[in-house]
């Protein structure tokens, strides 16, 4: 058997006196869809932003690949897309701008599709348009277009459904299986129903925080 | 012993009042320093105790 | 973790509250006594036995309290950076307790350098604040604590507020020889060059020993309180681990 | 994924940027976009000018002996209120975490960051200091002195004044307490930049002054970006 891609091991996160998780362990492999479960505050996004490497209040280790993430950062972050609860979109730049800025500071985001990318989340015609005009859900799909142009092996997303209609969803749920397809790993917490069915391996934080 | 008497002690050759406030500010810095931290303490293990009374009495 | 594996024994014991609980408790009171006898006794020698300046008087008697202060303030914010870079880089949680132990009571022992300074200021220059550059650099050190203190305590979270603090505490530390030259330079430029508090050519020997023991003195004391702080902390930090709670109930 | 219509393609350039010049470019687009930010700086700069006049004496021997300090001073000022917002609309709509994230070194990043503050707020400072001069009965003699210092001193201001908000960027109320930490550590460049305009001004050698000035620059631009990139990663982090 081939090595994990992403390797949890006996994480422990507390926050403000309580125990998020304890001795949480898992596995992501190639291909993988890994939905993380759990109730509001039981710590998914916190779990989500303990995973990318933007939190580091936790117990425990997590190895990309084999090795520490916190030993091999750079290669880590140069295979990882991250969506977070706030989109990272700037309210006085285009959708064009905020796309060039973001493959200025991710190299795995291929400039040459933001076309097509743009396309793909509905914003054609809006390319030089200033955000703050856009809804909060065209600013999500802003967001969202990084994900038709990355070649990051490892996506976190946190929440990417938010504010999206039915069809964007649907379109957005194929892109991950896609994604998934072709050797990708996905990490992802939502409140909808996906209906990639037995694509999907869940991970539930309710009941791991049990048996502590 | 450079003083004769108490007085000239006291009186630290006219500077009395200068030397005699360093030293009882030095004192109540050391004293506040001392006090705060056994203060701290009490409210702490009290503050524990109760907490740990509370959770015996849940379980 | 791997990383650790170069260090001595010792330091993984340091990195243990519990061991470092117990191991203060055992030299809190070897501290305690050590720093009452000095200062009862410096201060005894400083007050009634030490002679009298001989330009100065005895207001010249101050320099028993503000030189120790005035090098202990100095040192607890050498000892709170450095402590907070340990704990920042080898996640020691005992570090990050030991730095915010520190700068209270640097703060205070600053203050105390900074009155004494004053009181002194005016039987010599006949003002109660001159921009003497030893008590500028003091005051600006105040001012590095008190930011230190409101960063802390603006932070909610305590792992947060700890490695911010040490980032903070380190730029400072940096800074310090900076600000001193400066200060020190501005002070000649502004000022022709009178004499200062504390910088004479040599002083006799029975007015430096006295200092001497006020020094040794205000360090034990320095130890004890940032122990009595330790320890506190580290109750409060490790309040739900079985030995605190032993220790509470019983 | 390659069915994207080709020929739209050849229409725009699509030249990925390098961090460093990726980022410059953004912020400076971004302040171009919001101008108030760009000028109420400025506004600031003045009207602390002309407080002093109006508090202390029009008098000119004494503004034309106060004027190194007070255009100092209100600089220092003027620099320290637009620090605060340098990371915090970043923190807030989530782009701050995307750079944190990014693959390209935070130094190169951060320090593209403070170069596009520096050529927003203390360059224009620096040309408008003249002006201020002027105001202040300063001797043209110390002109030079005056806009040479706060060339060199205004860069040092924003790299650690950014080390300051870096600190306090996850939290609300972090304008006053910025001030707090900086300003203790803005006094070597304030007393250096405001020595230099005294001895341009009686006619001493500046290049002593200028070269110290340069100094902490120097040292800044090493040392700032570090701490300001520890700091980022903290304040995110909590």
């Amino acid at each position: 058997m081939s090595t994990p891609r992403l390797k949890i091991e006996n994480l422990f996160c507390e926050r403000d006196d309580r125990i998020l998780f304890d001795q949480l362990s898992f596995d992501v492999n190639e291909g993988e869809v890994v939905q993380i479960e759990g109730q509001n505050g039981s710590g998914k996004t916190t779990l989500l932003r303990i995973l990318s490497g933007l939190s580091r209040h936790y117990e425990g280790d997590i190895y990309w690949q084999d090795v520490p993430i916190h030993s091999c950062a750079e290669a880590f972050r140069e295979s990882l897309l991250y969506f977070g609860h706030q989109p990272g979109v700037k309210a006085v730049l285009t959708p064009e701008e905020n796309l060039r800025w973001f493959a200025a500071m991710h190299p795995t985001i291929d400039l040459s599709k933001l076309d097509y990318a743009l396309a793909k989340v509905g914003l054609t015609g809006y390319e030089d348009v200033p955000c703050h005009t856009l809804s909060a859900g065209q600013n999500r799909r802003v967001s969202l277009a990084r994900l038709y142009m990355s070649n990051a092996p490892l996506w976190i997303l946190d929440e990417p459904f938010t504010a999206i209609d039915k069809k964007g969803v649907a379109q957005n749920e194929a892109l991950i299986a896609e994604h998934a397809e072709q050797g990708g790993t996905v990490l992802l917490t939502t409140h909808h129903e996906l209906a990639m069915g037995d694509l999907i391996r869940r991970v539930n934080l309710d009941q791991l925080a049990g048996t502590s | 012993m450079s003083f004769e008497t108490f007085a000239e002690f006291i009186d630290m050759g006219g500077h009395g009042l200068y030397v005699w406030l360093s030293y009882a500010i030095a004192l109540v810095v050391i004293v506040l320093n001392i006090v705060n931290p056994l203060m701290q303490k009490r409210q702490i293990f009290t503050e524990q105790a109760r907490r740990l009374r509370r959770e015996k009495q849940a379980s | 973790m791997a990383e650790k594996k170069w260090m001595p024994r010792w330091f993984y014991q340091l990195a243990s509250p519990r061991w470092c609980y117990q191991i203060t408790g055992k030299l809190l009171p070897i501290f305690a006594v050590a720093a009452l006898i000095l200062l009862v006794g410096g201060t005894a020698w400083a007050l009634i036995y030490a002679p009298a300046d001989y330009q100065q008087g005895n207001s010249f008697r101050i320099i028993y309290i503000h030189v120790p202060s005035a090098i202990l303030a100095q040192s607890c914010y050498m000892m709170m950076a450095v402590a907070g870079a340990i704990g920042l880089i080898w996640k020691m949680k005992v570090a990050d307790m030991v730095a915010k132990a520190c700068a209270p009571i640097g703060a205070s022992i600053a203050i105390l350098a900074l009155a004494t300074g004053a009181i002194w200021g005016k039987p010599t220059w006949g003002a109660w604040w001159v921009w003497d550059a030893r008590l500028t650099s003091m005051l600006i050190l105040l001012f590095l604590y008190l930011g230190v203190i409101a960063l802390n305590s603006a932070i909610e979270s305590e792992q947060t507020a700890a490695q911010a603090t040490a980032v903070l505490a380190l730029v400072g530390l940096v800074n310090i020889p900076i600000i001193k030259y400066s200060v020190d330079w501005w002070n000649t430029l502004h000022q022709p060059a009178t004499f200062t508090l504390t910088e004479r050519p040599a002083m006799a020997m029975e007015m430096w020993l006295p200092l001497l023991v006020m020094v040794i003195g205000f360090y034990c004391f320095f130890a004890v309180v940032m122990m009595l702080r330790l320890r506190n902390e580290i109750i409060q930090r490790e309040r739900r681990s079985s030995w605190v709670r032993e220790l509470i109930s019983g | 994924m390659t069915n994207h219509p080709a020929e739209k393609i050849a229409v725009r350039d699509l030249k990925v940027d390098g961090p460093f010049w990726g980022a410059l470019k953004r912020d400076l687009l971004l302040s171009y976009r919001r101008k108030s930010d760009l000028i109420n700086p400025l506004i600031f700069f003045l009207m602390v000018a002309t407080l002093f006049p109006l508090g202390v004496s029009p008098d000119s021997v004494f503004l034309a002996e106060v004027a190194p300090g007070v255009v100092w001073v209100a600089a220092l000022l003027a620099t320290l209120l637009s620090m605060d917002s340098l990371f915090r609309s970043d923190f807030e709509d989530g782009t701050l975490e995307q750079l944190l994230l990014s693959p390209q070194p935070l130094f190169m990043v951060v320090l593209a960051k403070v170069l596009a503050h520096w050529m927003l707020t203390g360059l224009p400072l620096t040309l408008m200091a003249p002006l201020l001069g002027v105001m202040l009965f300063l001797p043209a003699d110390g002109m030079s002195g005056l806009v040479l210092s706060l060339l060199l001193g205004t860069p040092t201001l924003s790299l650690v004044g950014a080390i300051g908000a870096a600190l306090t960027v996850g939290l609300r109320k972090g304008g006053v307490l910025i001030s707090l930490l900086v300003l203790p550590l803005y006094i070597p460049v304030l007393i250096f930049g405001t020595a230099s305009i005294q001895a341009a001004l009686t006619g001493l050698p500046v290049g002593g002054y200028m070269a110290i000035l340069g100094a902490m620059l120097a040292l800044g631009l090493i040392m700032a970006p570090l701490a300001i990139s520890a700091a980022l990663r903290i304040s995110v982090s909590g």
